[in-house]
């Protein structure tokens, strides 16, 4: 841990902070009814997407969920551009046409946002096939929650990249809970890791609060991969803060419950070791939170003021 | 009498408020509750459950939270864990899960949380329990219900993954009947009969319906699989439709009748078995026909019922059969482009005005 | 000329045996070889894998034993394990796995072994690799061709879980392409264009095809999608079919011409984008239209190509459009129930001579 | 072992001799053209299927595969009704509409034959439920191949059995093809029975040439299952001696495979545990042989002067 440089603890924190505050952003513009559709919050696992998609670089590429505002921003995407695409704008990423659930980032690595839980791991497993057909040394990381892993997607596609020994991480983000099912009254067994063994891959557990936690074991799995060593499983264990989408009554479980694993708050944790270390000050961690906030109060105003897909295109980027 | 309105609240500003008045099903006298779509599935699925120890629910998220849409709210504490039976989120499975209940005489009533996600369990609808009575030469039956709720618009669609209108997936499969219905007493009647049918029905929910306020007898009541309902009589033209386009095409008459065009409007309510003669008999007698559905245009549902009009009528034809459909596109998120997605009334109306000047 | 004929071994004793002259594809003088529907695509896809690097193939069992109806025999031991490669099986990751490689820069092509297993992988197919353009707004695009064997028939067909025709599921789906040859020319053409195609797209080959013999040019060549092949002129009945109910269209046309009917043979080629110009340009002159498919009735191809016509040839008309599909039933093993599910040649004659006598 | 019956011991001699003979039979009729369709031998096979049957009550109930004809013959079905089936008579068990991929016996207990790999996993698990639901001991016995086991199906039903502890056996027997492929080259480690683990249920591997191991095996799994133990994985170790449907050329395997395998063939082994244990005398066995080959000459005959399904009755159960 102490080799990381200080910049390289600073971009982690600011990333930590910017989808904490994205998404703060994006449940109070969808309450004041400023967006349509649905926003998932990704508040509490900021530690877990950033200390994975640091450990990355720009050409590896990333599948992410309908829960994926935080991947795509740890990946480094634009906060402004995602904003216009929550509010269905020419300007976002996806023209307007895909929303909160399908943000997608090409450019900053990114394979596609799939709604539809486990799809996103078969794709991973392609992506990467087509690393190795290319001689290209990049790497598939698809996410998936704790409810992904009942899917059919996700048995296959950890089997047939094993089989293949191809460069994939697949990250399961254990928030416990798949909508209102606690996760284990859905997995059959405690720790998710155990599975990889059932497809003689790596399967590595980390505490998906501690974004160096999760950077260090997603750089050994990502290095694996990168050097022919096939894939891995790697869950990071976290916890969804907020309701499944914004919004939702959360019926199937207690705020006591809730509040004990706010005690866990990845950006205060993170913010303790950099003070701690020596990294920086309370002050200059402060100096972030005031500039992201500034980036988000930007971006909206440039979501709301950004011009609607026109009608007239209606019919564009249905076929290449 | 209110006895058909929709809860503005629930859903965005868009959708057409939908005049209360506009669907009419029970007689004046007869004793019943008004309530919404999802009300009335959710009592067919009681009074079930009360009636038939062997019904039971599977889904995800159907317990505590009642499903993506509220609908099994409650339920799960009154029928308990068992009975209303949260899975994990492996589609193929649950139905699969559902037919091998229904083998040995349980009578499951599944929900896949949106349409779409059916993909993912086609094989287990239509290569298996779809299948399964023929391949076993009648040994097997598989009495199961699928719930599904499509489609899409006002907000309360989220997009290409979560707005489809799949019908045709499921009604071109023989094995599988089809209901979707237009209105909380339809829903009611129909899933009666859903649950009560010996067949692997698919029972698709538009989104948009859920909140629809309508009258429900409070006597038990079934409504027939394979008759359409006329949803209104006319004489110049016939609109054959389904679901949330029913709506659309009650309002558009009712425009149409001051312009002194009188608009039949035909539910299909089960999508399949199609009920041809209903179809028929009414084109034969208006002349005219126009043809609405939601899902997408091309290999939709109107050919289907386009060609049975010219099997049934084509004598009778004084103009073109007509079609109204979604556009060929996956759904996009923006409200700009959601717009014109899908047939409106104002389409209808237009689209009727142009058969009579044909 | 023997250009086209069928290899009468591999097949059960009761498939018509189609006339070898049936379709004329090559005019005399043009350097064409003969082979059969299988070495034709087989041919394309090896001459792409020649031109491509990037082009690759990934299926069950299409290695060395070269896929369940022996279409990739021989490019295992030319192409290598890494470009003709076997899966698991595990369809919905096989497409899946299709589309990852088409987004990073590869043009897969696929195989599911049969049309009906496609079940299993409709999720990958119709919700990720049809809708990942539109979602990202124009930044993805899914270049891969997904084979699938499919239809019924002379022994070559399994019962219920191995003869579907399921061109509908993937034709309604926008955001596919959907192609359907019926001889070996107009696979392999079809199949250059499917690989050369940014979009994703279904090829379906029916069994009883494989076998089919046909003149082929030497030289390099692909079809268009989107366009109709007129595979006969005719002046009194359209008939609109594809994939092997072109075969039967033809022998029905050659009866019906000693009859004095003239009918015109439109093979739709491509399901999906249909060509409605060139099917209503053909009923507009026939003024009869017969459409013929071997998918079920309900909900089938049928409806929307006789909508088409609708849409097309209203006027024109001078008899309803008539349609001949699939009996509404899963496909039974008996040979007693098997015969009768599909139109054939029969079948076919005596509905364009209804069609000549309304 | 000593402690069974000598008359259980024939009858599953007897039933793996008749599932011989019904393959034997089968392929002949099928090669001289008296059948259409295909026919997946379960030659090489026979002691795994039987010791599962066996271990069964007939109100357990199993859901076969393509590969069935074994399955149906070892739960006890009748084989001139099986083969009435294939020659798609409507005196077979189906009427004629099943054919080969589908023979499925209600009256002997099971749930379907289902031709589409894995399809059957979901459906007993579904069946299980029930038994649980309506009190009965009841168990479900889904059959699967080496792979059957790279589908989604495989994983979901494993899991959910599993979290809802049913009455499960989930028999994978691994024949080591799938069709060409042989099963290394498509599932990721060696011993299948290891991927238990990951749904926190017993694996059991067996060897699946050897009839008591196997019987005793099953009849563990299934007390277990009945006795509220919840589901296990058993892998029987087999091979698949005939091709993968009769007549298929077999490119990817040497014949020096194939005669190396024939060695274990599990009837010969069987019957020289019988010969020794003193349950049976060699002449006993061979009358065993001399009245299952009488029975499928039977057979044959039946199915052959049996009527074809009229065709009048092509609409019926298509809906019930
Ligand atoms: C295949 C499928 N089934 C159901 C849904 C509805 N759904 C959306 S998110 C979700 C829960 C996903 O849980 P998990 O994988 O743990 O991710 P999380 O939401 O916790 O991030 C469900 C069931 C879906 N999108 N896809
Ligand atoms: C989902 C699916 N994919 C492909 C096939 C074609 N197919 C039939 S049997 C088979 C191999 C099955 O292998 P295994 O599970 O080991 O069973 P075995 O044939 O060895 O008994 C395949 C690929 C199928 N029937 N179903
Ligand atoms: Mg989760
Ligand atoms: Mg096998």
């Amino acid at each position: 841990m102490t080799t990381l440089s200080n910049d390289l603890k600073l971009e982690m924190y600011r990333r930590m902070v910017r989808i904490r505050e994205f998404e703060l952003t994006a449940m109070d513009v969808f309450k004041r009814g400023l967006i349509k559709g649905t926003v998932h919050p990704y508040i509490g696992e900021e530690a877990s997407g950033v200390g994975v998609c640091m450990a990355l670089r720009s050409d590896d590429l990333i599948a992410g969920t309908h829960r994926s505002h935080g991947h795509n921003i740890a990946k480094g995407a634009d906060p402004a551009r995602m904003m216009a695409e929550i509010f269905g704008k020419e300007a976002g990423y996806c023209r307007g046409r895909g929303g909160s659930m399908h943000i997608t980032a090409f450019e900053t690595g990114s394979l596609g946002a799939l709604a539809v839980v486990g799809s996103g791991l078969p794709i991973a497993v392609g992506a990467a096939l087509g690393f190795l057909m290319q001689g290209k040394d990049s790497v598939a990381v698809p996410f998936t929650g704790d409810g992904g892993t009942s899917t059919g997607n996700f048995h296959e596609a950890l089997n047939m990249a094993a089989i293949w020994k191809l460069p994939v991480v697949f990250v399961v983000e254990n928030n416990k809970y798949a909508v209102s099912t606690y996760y284990r009254d859905a997995v059959s067994i405690e720790d998710l890791s155990a599975r990889a063994a059932g497809y003689g891959i790596p399967g590595v557990r980390v505490d998906g609060f501690d974004v160096l936690k999760v950077y260090a074991a997603a750089g050994e799995a990502v290095e694996r991969a990168r050097s022919g060593g096939g894939p891995t499983l790697l869950v990071t264990e976290c916890y969804r803060i907020e309701g499944h989408y914004a919004g939702e009554p959360e019926v199937y479980r207690d705020r006591a419950e809730v509040n004990e694993q706010r005690q866990y708050d990845p950006i205060r944790r993170f913010a303790a070791v950099l003070t701690q270390d020596g990294t920086a000050t309370a002050e200059q961690l402060e100096a972030i939170h005031q500039e992201i906030q500034a980036e988000m109060s930007a971006a909206v105003e440039f979501a709301q003021n950004a011009p609607m897909p026109d009608p007239s295109t209606a019919l564009d980027y249905i076929y290449a | 009498m209110t006895n058909l309105t929709r809860d503005a609240v629930s859903l965005g500003a868009k959708a057409p408020v939908m005049p209360p008045d506009l669907i009419v099903q029970i007689p004046a006298g007869v004793p019943a509750k008004e309530m919404t779509m999802a009300e009335a599935i959710r009592e067919a699925l009681a009074e079930e459950m009360e009636r038939d120890p062997r019904v039971f629910l599977l889904g995800e998220d159907i317990g505590k939270h009642g499903g993506a849409f509220g609908v099994t709210r409650t339920l799960f504490d009154r029928f308990g864990a068992e009975r209303v039976r949260n899975t994990p989120i492996s589609e193929n499975t649950i139905i699969g899960a559902a037919t091998g209940a229904a083998l040995v005489g349980m009578r499951p009533v599944a929900e896949i949380m949106f349409v779409d996600f059916s993909g993912l369990a086609m094989d287990q609808i239509a290569n298996q329990a779809a299948k399964l009575r023929l391949m076993t030469g009648g040994q097997a039956k598989v009495p199961w219900v699928l719930r599904m709720p499509q489609g899409g618009g006002a907000g309360k669609s989220t997009a290409a993954q979560h707005s489809q209108s799949l019908e045709v997936w499921y009604a071109h499969i023989p094995g599988l009947k089809v209901a979707l219905p237009s209105t909380p007493y339809d829903a009611k009647g129909l899933m009666k009969t859903a649950i009560r049918d010996d067949n692997p029905v698919i029972f698709l929910e538009h989104k948009l319906l859920y909140s629809f306020r309508g009258l429900v007898p409070e006597q038990d009541y079934s409504l027939p699989f394979g008759k359409c309902d006329i949803k209104r009589l006319g004489s110049d033209v016939t609109i054959i439709a389904s679901g949330y386009m029913v709506w659309h095409a009650m309002l558009a008459a009712r425009t149409l009748e001051q312009e002194g065009i009188s608009v039949e409007v035909v539910d299909v309510r089960t999508v399949s078995p199609l009920d041809e003669e209903t179809i028929g008999a009414s084109v034969r007698k208006t002349g005219r026909a126009l043809v609405v559905a939601e899902a997408c245009r091309s290999y939709g549902p109107t050919g289907e019922w386009a060609m049975v009009v010219m099997e049934q009528a084509f004598d009778y034809l004084k103009a073109p059969i007509r079609r109204l459909a979604g556009r060929f596109s996956p759904v996009p998120f923006a409200d700009s482009l959601e717009n014109g997605m899908w047939p409106d009334t104002e389409d209808v109306i237009a689209a009727a005005r142009d058969l009579m000047q044909y």
